[in-house]
């Protein structure tokens, strides 16, 4: 039985510049999310002079260690709206940047152990139908049939009762979608600074001309930020606040094993996030620990609590071992719901607060912040995300409406 | 696939930790062997000559044991049986009889049968936890527990020792070192507060001092359960010293993965504690002194050895190269293994001599054997240092990273912190015990080993390290003769090879952590352990431009010469050194662990806590379906035989509706509150007013978050002036104490209120309809039950005829007149029964949750969590009548907000399918009739389709002869009488708006 | 596992507490006095530092009793423990109500 | 404004023998399992209808005199358990209870909350609503409060040489006599559910988790027990 190896990366990826003195656009954050902002910018907006600065190296942060889940059955109109987008580039991205980033639609099966989970399932399944989102409902022995290791049966404390299936939801291979943006951003001329912190603005009144780095001060004719978790530390050096708290979330894989699990599963109740990789691993995510952290880390009682459910779930991860555990900095919001758009700076916009589902947002998500950028006013994907949307009340609460994490 | 079978060595005729009066059987790939208690499998492997493997997991090449331990890549095996457990490393699986395992290719095959062994957790606190029970290990440990302290010893090997194990010959405290080992574990044995816990691996280092480990007890594991077969371990330590050794680095060269290419210390290992010889013919490849140890006891076992040293002639008469020499052997110096003769085994080894630069400075030549070990040098063992934040440094002369900065309570002693010679260790470890206990506050009552009266100053210290360790001349990637690198394995499992790396670099990597996933070397099972270094140490020479042959040319910005790393201070480093590159991070665990034995005991109904009432005997004796309400068991229908839950349902809400049923409702949160400012507490709290409830009434009152949003509900008694009685839902019994407590405590400490939870203090039963009266009146004979006489949300304090003190309110969940009896929990079970046995004449009917949901939703009282869920007002629910608007309370500023008094708000209604036998599923989404377009439910519309509500609850109503739901509609109230479309499954069906209350809306009932 | 200094009952695992986000972020004396924006930033908005933070927490699991912590949220130590009734040390990050406001 | 109703009293008298005889303890249907846990090393068994009386006072006076009541001087730190006869030769009889008497513990569990933990009624004589009541008139106006909580928890008694080894299993907290010598009881957790936990002897334990966890405590206990039974 032979085993998929992944193919090689291409021969070149990017070149490692020095900052220039001036550019058009800086991106602050080399993740997913400023490396698909950049690309967006130069390939729709033919914004081409920008930089994306990293303070560590590029996509070394939550694009490093999500569990790259990639869905789009989200509850509400706005998040329908933009996941499905998101969706639907991701379908054609490999294609769009030329780089084999293995989005394996392979389905994602949404657990439930309640009736009131029943109830929150059907309701975003009906939802996501009419937003055109693909998604059904199934009973236990369909889940059964979708993915034939789970235990449908009555022995455990809180037995599935069925699901909800999106079958174009899947994931992918986070390095390969990152290194694939970073390699088109930077052939069209957009520079990856890397090892470049941020370590204040330059401003001129209200607007923001340049950002200070530890490798000297570059000017900026707009700056982006785009810097998850750190979001709050950079807007307090600007001046404004954004309505974010930075929680650890940690996640897990275990050693290679032939595989047994056809598609992505996941359960809020019991908090078991888990799929098997291209190369064989299983990749779980764990819950959100509860208190504010930037350590990358959290506590190893959520991961024991974790595995004790999914052995409940998949009898045959008994033996699997767990391999590497490691932790990211969650940006989330009281509404679960991203921020996007203008800030009380001007020539100065933010992108932050995507808590669990930065990941599958990534190309949506450049493609809303780029326009956002270039036409100083939010994409209609974003009109939603504003600031504003505190002020005013009109949250968009994927959490209290019970939608799933991850 | 083992011609070389028995090729190899094999076992020695004498010596080795084994038992040779207990040989073992055991199968391996359907082969029979032979080994002795005492040997791990690898050790019985090599003892039998094979030293061959699985192949590779990609490439398919043939693969033998590289080491003797936890960092093995290649040794790996499927154990056979009841329960499969698939990758274990054969190198630290113990031998028993009967093993019967299959050779993996590293990958393993997840056995789907269930895991019958038993596995649990156990926490234990220790003044001082030392890790490893090497020399350095265990002088921490014996120093450590002499002042009484409590110790607790980590061995992750079924033998204590650690490198004593393998170096049984050599003198320690005066004596042989394994009598030293056996004398320190007596020792610590005696000692009434020590714990030495083998076969035990600290796998995670946490905050504070918090370590994970896993202990396997296969050995004490009894078949008939109750004794674990893994035990993980809790550990909290005031201090820790963690002795955990290092590392021996593989050497990379062309071909350095055949069977029989071996890490030196390994063999040494394999022939001083097995007695298992790996080869004859040894040609030893080394960088530095330690390898020399090797050469001499293979010596003393019969094996020649000729040994290959990188480093250009020591002059030196002590030098190792003279001293083996003298021994007898042949010294080769400034030369290098540059390939090997051989692919399912080694037959010979390429060697040819190096220059200064480390290129190939002549011709190579074969030299035959059977075995090569090699020693690239050694690597401290850092993971559970670096696990907690742990600063590490290049040491160029140890030519490893060894800890800088210490963790806070926690020493590093011995191997893992550069320290290789024994004595060294047994001081810095002895240091390190009393350090620990002396903070811990129980010094060590023995006098120094000797040798540190005074301590050295760390620079000292290093420089003592430096002289032990000797001179190392690390080879990051040894030249082939024809230039090539696709052979050079830096990391054997992942089959990631020094070709990879140097593509990596090609591409514009330049962080290691780019390179680790660039190629994927450090993400297999050893998790870097073998080729960490070395890959940190072949990008340092790539990015330097030393190696000019290995650096592409003519690639856009790729002039590597000029790559620029950062040092921590963020200044340029033109010349990168491995501190300038660091390290990818360690995470937790250090060894692989079963996501079983994580799991422990919390399995099957251990899981989670089932909550049960004390009438639950009752209801299981009765036939209750059971629904999960939160971690509570509640019964949710009773069906009698022969009906299924509709006609079940319908028999209970008939009872209610037209006779007389009871419920159990104990699962009702409950919270006393006292004080004189309780009245004023409740008004903040509740969005209506509680300044006024008299004493003896009750009121409904709902609560809202700080956001306007419903949070929960319930009826609240006033026991007293300063005295109330809260009810809470189900659900919301915790967060509802903790939100009152919250801000009693952090917002509003004047005021004078006191909360106490009594949910369990007291069992509720809920008598419900027509006839309950009559029923009531039977069970308290001294209360005056008439309408008159004891009024619709009042209560009162009474004996039933049981003799039973209750307390008894007219509350009502249905619209029927209802009645809950309250007693103290442990008479719940009597009291439930006694409603039973007075209803009987009446017909008394159990019911459930189900009933109880159609019942209300007759109603139109909404459940929080059900028609609500975070967004929803109580003006959403049409319950503004509940929302004062003049005093203040928590959430109504949020009220006023644009969202809030703006059009379009999703409002509670009520929704008939014009089919009356159709029952719409919940969560239904209701859309306008002409929104589908020609959308007919087939696969997905083209654009999405505007959504005005959906369904909350859905039910038959046994009272409205129909079908019915309730909704939350945009604009609901406005659109009373308009037909919508319910979409669900791709289907659609017509219904009608009507006003929430489909049932009783004048409320005539609720009185009897 | 973190391990926090109740200022009740001693060190206790982290499991035992319930936490309470930003400490001394008071509810508004009068919040109909705050506009819209005051008022969604004391619903919304808490400082989130890398570094020392002043934050609340409920030894949920032993006395009940809400207490502040000044915890890193970097390497989460945590170097003050202090009751409800006793003062912020000193140095320590500003309150969030004092800073300025978002538009936007 | 609400004199006119009626809210009967707590009676004060002692509880009749046959009301008493209503009572189910939570784990009155664990008995068969928790006898079949037990063994030599270590044995499980519930300790029923103990009365417990939550008391919660902040004035400093107000602690005193509920003290007096109870015939203690109130506990005033984490692990503190002080001990007392309430009733017939102790200081804090209430008059109204007859003739009868019992010891009484009370459990420090916050800087204002106190458990007091007596007798069975059936054993002592001292019904709940005595104490209660005394307590009450003790406590007087001053901010705090008295409740019967008697029902609201069971006390489980895990006794025997591998007590601690079955505890040490499922209790986070150090155990070592050196930190929880016997006398202590604090509030911590077990499993997420949480308990009292007070050490009676060297090797008696005593757990007191809310009534409907009886059944998971003894559940995860009985588990953890088997290795030795």
């Amino acid at each position: 039985m032979s085993q998929r190896e992944l193919p090689q990366h291409p021969d070149f990826l990017w070149t490692n510049p020095d900052p220039k003195k001036s550019y058009d656009v800086v991106i602050v954050g080399g993740g997913g999310h400023g490396l698909a902002t950049a690309y967006n910018l130069a390939k729709h907006h033919g914004i081409t002079n920008v930089a994306v600065l990293d303070k560590g190296w590029l996509a070394g942060g939550n694009m490093a260690r999500n569990t790259t889940i990639i869905r789009s059955n989200y509850l509400w109109d706005e998040s329908a709206a933009i996941y499905e987008t998101s969706l639907k580039l991701w379908e054609t991205m490999q294609e769009d940047l030329g780089y084999d980033v293995f989005f394996s639609q392979r389905g994602v099966l949404n657990l439930a152990h309640t009736m009131q989970d029943e109830r929150d399932s059907v309701r975003r399944v009906e939802a996501n139908r009419l937003n055109g989102v693909d998604a059904e409902w199934v009973t236990p022995q369909q889940v059964k049939e979708l993915c034939p290791i789970i235990n449908i049966n009555d022995d455990i404390r809180y037995p599935v009762m069925g699901g909800t299936y999106q079958p174009r939801a899947g994931i992918a291979k986070h390095d390969w979608v990152a290194w694939a943006y970073a390699r088109r951003a930077n052939e069209m001329g957009v520079d990856l600074i890397q090892n470049c912190e941020v370590t204040g603005f330059v401003m001129d009144g209200d607007r923001v001309v340049g950002v200070e780095t530890n490798r000297g001060r570059i000017n900026a004719g707009k700056v982006a930020l785009a810097a998850a978790g750190y979001t709050s530390v950079l807007a307090d050096m600007a001046g404004f606040r954004v309505p974010i708290q930075s929680h650890p979330l940690q996640a897990l894989v275990s050693e290679l094993h032939e595989i047994v699990h056809p598609t992505v599963v996941m359960s809020n109740h019991v908090h078991v996030y888990v799929s098997q990789a291209h190369k064989g691993e299983l990749v779980m995510g764990a819950g959100v620990d509860a208190y504010n952290g930037y350590g990358q880390r959290g506590s190893f009682h959520v991961i024991e609590h974790q595995m004790a459910a999914a052995v409940e779930l998949f009898p045959i991860f008994a033996r699997a071992h767990l391999l590497r555990t490691w932790g990211g900095v969650v940006d989330v919001t009281l509404d679960a719901s991203p921020v996007m758009g203008l800030t009380p700076v001007d020539q100065m916009y933010v992108n932050c607060g995507w808590g669990t589902g930065g990941f599958k947002a990534v190309p949506a998500a450049g493609l809303a912040y780029a326009h956002t950028i270039a036409h100083d006013e939010p994409h209609p994907l974003n009109r939603g995300y504003g600031l504003d949307r505190f002020v005013t009340g009109a949250l968009i609460d994927e959490h209290g409406a019970a939608a799933v994490a991850h | 696939m083992t011609q070389h079978q028995n090729h190899h060595g094999g076992r020695l005729e004498r010596g080795g930790r084994l038992d040779r009066d207990q040989p073992i059987g055991f199968t391996i790939d359907g082969t029979a062997l032979t080994g002795y208690a005492g040997d791990t499998l690898a050790s019985a492997l090599v003892a039998n000559g094979r030293l061959r493997v699985g192949d590779s997991i990609y490439l398919r090449r043939p693969r033998g044991v590289l080491s003797a331990g936890v960092e093995e890549p290649n040794a790996f095996v499927r154990v056979n049986g009841e329960h499969n457990e698939s990758m274990l490393p054969a190198t630290t699986l113990e031998l028993r009889d009967g093993l019967d395992v299959t050779l993996l290719d590293g990958i393993g095959v997840l056995d789907d049968r269930p895991d019958r062994n038993e596995y649990d957790k156990m926490h234990v606190h220790a003044d001082v936890a030392v890790i490893g029970s090497g020399p350095a290990g265990l002088a921490a440990a014996k120093e450590a527990a002499s002042g009484g302290a409590r110790v607790v010893l980590f061995e992750q090997d079924f033998e204590l020792g650690g490198s004593l194990l393998s170096d049984p010959t050599i003198t320690v405290a005066d004596q042989g070192a394994l009598d030293y080992v056996a004398s320190v574990r007596a020792e610590l044995e005696a000692a009434p507060e020590v714990t030495v816990l083998t076969r035990t691996c600290v796998f995670g280092s946490y905050d504070n001092n918090f370590l994970v480990a896993l202990e396997k007890r296969d050995d004490v594991a009894s078949a008939e359960g109750g004794v674990s077969r893994q035990r993980l371990w809790h550990v909290t330590a005031g201090q820790v010293v963690l002795a955990v050794g290092a590392f021996e680095r593989p050497i990379v060269f062309s071909d350095n993965d055949v069977p029989g290419v071996m890490l030196a210390s390994a063999v040494k290992t394999y022939v001083e504690r097995w007695a298992a010889l790996p080869g004859r013919d040894v040609v030893l490849f080394t960088t530095n002194d330690s390898a020399y140890e090797t050469a001499r006891c293979l010596t003393k076992a019969g094996a020649t050895v000729t040994v290959i040293d990188a480093r250009p002639e020591v002059k030196a008469a002590t030098s190792a190269q003279e001293g083996a020499r003298r021994a007898g052997l042949t010294v080769r110096t400034a030369s290098a293994v540059v390939g090997i003769e051989g692919s399912e085994g080694v037959t010979g080894a390429f060697v040819a001599s190096i220059d200064d630069a480390g290129q190939l400075a002549g011709d190579a030549e074969l030299i035959a054997c059977d075995l090569v070990a090699v020693s690239g040098g050694w690597t401290p063992n850092v993971s559970l240092h670096s696990q907690r934040q742990g600063q590490l440094a290049w040491d160029d002369v140890l030519s490893g990273f060894v800890p800088s900065a210490g963790v806070k309570n926690q020493f590093v002693v011995g191997a893992g912190n550069g320290t290789y010679d024994t004595d060294d260790c047994l001081i810095e470890g002895a240091r390190a015990g009393r350090g620990a206990a002396a903070a811990a506050g129980f010094p060590a009552s023995s006098s120094a080993d000797g040798g540190d009266a005074v301590a050295e100053s760390a620079e000292v210290w290093r420089a003592r390290q430096h002289r032990a360790a000797g001179t190392v001349r690390p080879l990051w990637a040894v030249p082939a003769p024809d230039g090539s690198l696709d052979t050079h394995f830096v990391d054997p499992h992942r089959d990631n090879t020094a070709a990879d790396v140097l593509r990596a670099t090609g591409a514009g990597m330049r962080s290691v952590e780019h390179v680790k996933r660039y190629t994927s070397i450090s993400t297999g099972i050893d998790q870097g352990k073998i080729g960490g270094v070395n890959t940190i140490g072949l990008l340092t020479q790539l990015l330097s431009g030393n190696d000019t042959k290995a650096i592409p040319s003519g690639q856009p910005g790729q002039d590597a010469a000029d790559a620029v790393e950062l040092t921590a201070s963020g200044q340029p480093a033109r010349r990168p050194t491995p501190g300038t590159i660091g390290t990818t991070t360690f995470r937790a665990p250090f060894t692989p662990v079963a996501f079983t034995a994580l799991a422990g005991r919390g399995r099957g109904a251990l899981f989670d806590a089932a909550r049960t009432s004390p009438a639950h005997s009752w209801h299981v004796e009765h036939g209750a379906r059971f629904e999960d309400v939160g971690q509570w068991k509640r019964p949710w229908f009773y069906p009698q035989e022969g009906e299924d839950m509709d006609a079940a349902v319908a028999r209970e809400c008939r009872a209610a509706r037209e006779g007389v049923a009871f419920m159990d409702a104990t699962t009702l949160g409950k919270i006393e509150i006292r004080g004189a400012d309780a009245p004023e507490f409740l008004n903040r709290m509740y969005t209506n007013p509680f300044l006024k409830l008299p004493v003896g009434k009750g009121r409904y009152g709902v609560m809202c978050t700080v956001s306007g949003m419903v949070f929960d509900d319930g009826v609240t008694l006033r026991l007293a002036d300063d005295r109330f009685f809260m009810t809470t839902t189900t659900g919301g019994a915790a967060k509802v104490l903790d939100w009152l407590e919250e801000w009693s405590q952090t917002e509003w400490p004047e005021l004078d209120v006191t909360l106490s939870s009594v949910t369990e203090q007291w069992s509720t039963v809920a008598v419900v309809g027509p006839r309950s009266r009559e029923v009531i009146a039977k069970l308290a004979p001294d209360l005056d039950v008439s309408k008159e006489g004891f009024g619709f949300m009042e209560f009162r304090e009474t004996t039933l005829a049981s003799g039973i003190d209750a307390r008894v309110c007219r509350i009502t969940f249905s619209g029927e007149l209802a009645y809950e009896i309250n007693v103290p929990r442990w008479y719940g079970l009597k009291v439930w029964e006694d409603v039973a046995a007075a209803g009987e004449e009446f017909d008394i009917t159990p019911y459930g949750t189900e009933t109880m949901h159609v019942l209300r939703a007759e109603k139109a009282f909404p459940i929080v969590g059900q028609e609500t869920d975070g967004t929803v007002t109580p003006h959403d629910l049409g319950m503004d009548w509940v929302v004062s608007k003049t005093k203040e309370f928590i959430g109504k500023r949020s009220f006023s907000r644009a969202a809030f008094t703006e059009p379009g708000r999703k409002q509670l209604v009520s929704v008939l399918p014009l089919d009356h036998t159709l029952r719409l599923p919940e969560g239904a989404q209701l859309v306008e009739p002409d929104a589908l377009g020609d959308y007919t439910g087939e696969g997905l519309p083209t654009a999405p389709i505007a959504m005005v509500g959906f369904v909350t609850s859905s039910y038959h109503s046994q009272a409205l002869g129909r079908s019915f739901a309730l909704a939350l509609v945009k604009d609901g109230p406005t659109r009373v009488g308009q037909t919508l479309l319910a979409s669900f499954g791709g289907k659609f069906a017509e219904v009608e708006v009507r006003e929430p209350v489909l049932y009783d809306k004048e409320g005539a009932r609720r009185d009897g | 596992m973190m391990v926090i200094p109740c200022p009740f009952c001693g060190p206790r695992n982290e499991t035992e507490y319930t936490y309470g986000g930003q400490a001394h972020v008071a509810y508004p004396e009068n919040p109909d006095a705050l506009t819209d924006e005051q008022w969604a930033q004391f619903l919304f908005y808490r400082d989130n530092p890398r570094g020392s933070y002043a934050e609340r927490w409920q030894h949920s699991a032993g006395c009940r009793k809400w207490f502040n912590a000044v915890r890193n949220t970097h390497t989460y130590e945590i170097t003050h423990v202090y009751r409800l009734d006793q003062a912020r040390p000193d140095g320590l990050p500003k309150a969030p109500l004092a800073t300025k406001e978002v538009g936007a | 404004m609400a004199e006119q109703m009626t809210v009967k009293p707590a009676a004060t008298g002692t509880t009749d023998a046959a009301v008493l005889g209503y009572r189910r303890s939570p784990a009155h249907h664990l008995a068969e399992l928790m006898a079949a846990a037990s063994g030599e090393q270590v044995r499980l068994r519930e300790v029923p209808f103990l009365t417990q009386i939550t008391i919660r006072a902040t004035a400093p006076e107000a602690v005193e005199a509920v003290g007096n009541a109870l015939g203690v001087t109130m506990p005033s730190a984490v692990g503190e358990v002080a001990q007392g006869e309430f009733g017939e030769g102790g200081s804090g009889s209430s008059g109204s209870s007859g003739s009868s008497g019992s010891s009484v513990s009370v459990v420090w569990l916050s800087p204002d909350e106190w458990l007091a933990v007596l007798g069975d009624e059936a054993d002592t004589g001292v019904s709940i609503a005595a104490v209660v009541e005394s307590l009450s008139v003790a406590l007087g106006e001053r901010r705090g409060q008295v409740v019967d909580v008697s029902s609201n928890r069971t006390t489980l008694e895990l006794s025997g040489s591998k007590a601690r080894a079955v505890l040490d299993k499922t209790i986070e907290l150090d155990l070592h006599p050196r930190e929880f010598p016997v006398g202590r009881a604090v509030s911590t957790q077990m499993e997420s559910v949480a308990v009292i936990l007070w050490r009676s002897a060297d090797d008696t334990w005593l757990l007191m988790p809310r009534a409907s966890f009886a059944e998971h405590v003894v559940g995860w206990l009985a588990d953890g027990m088997r290795e030795f039974s």
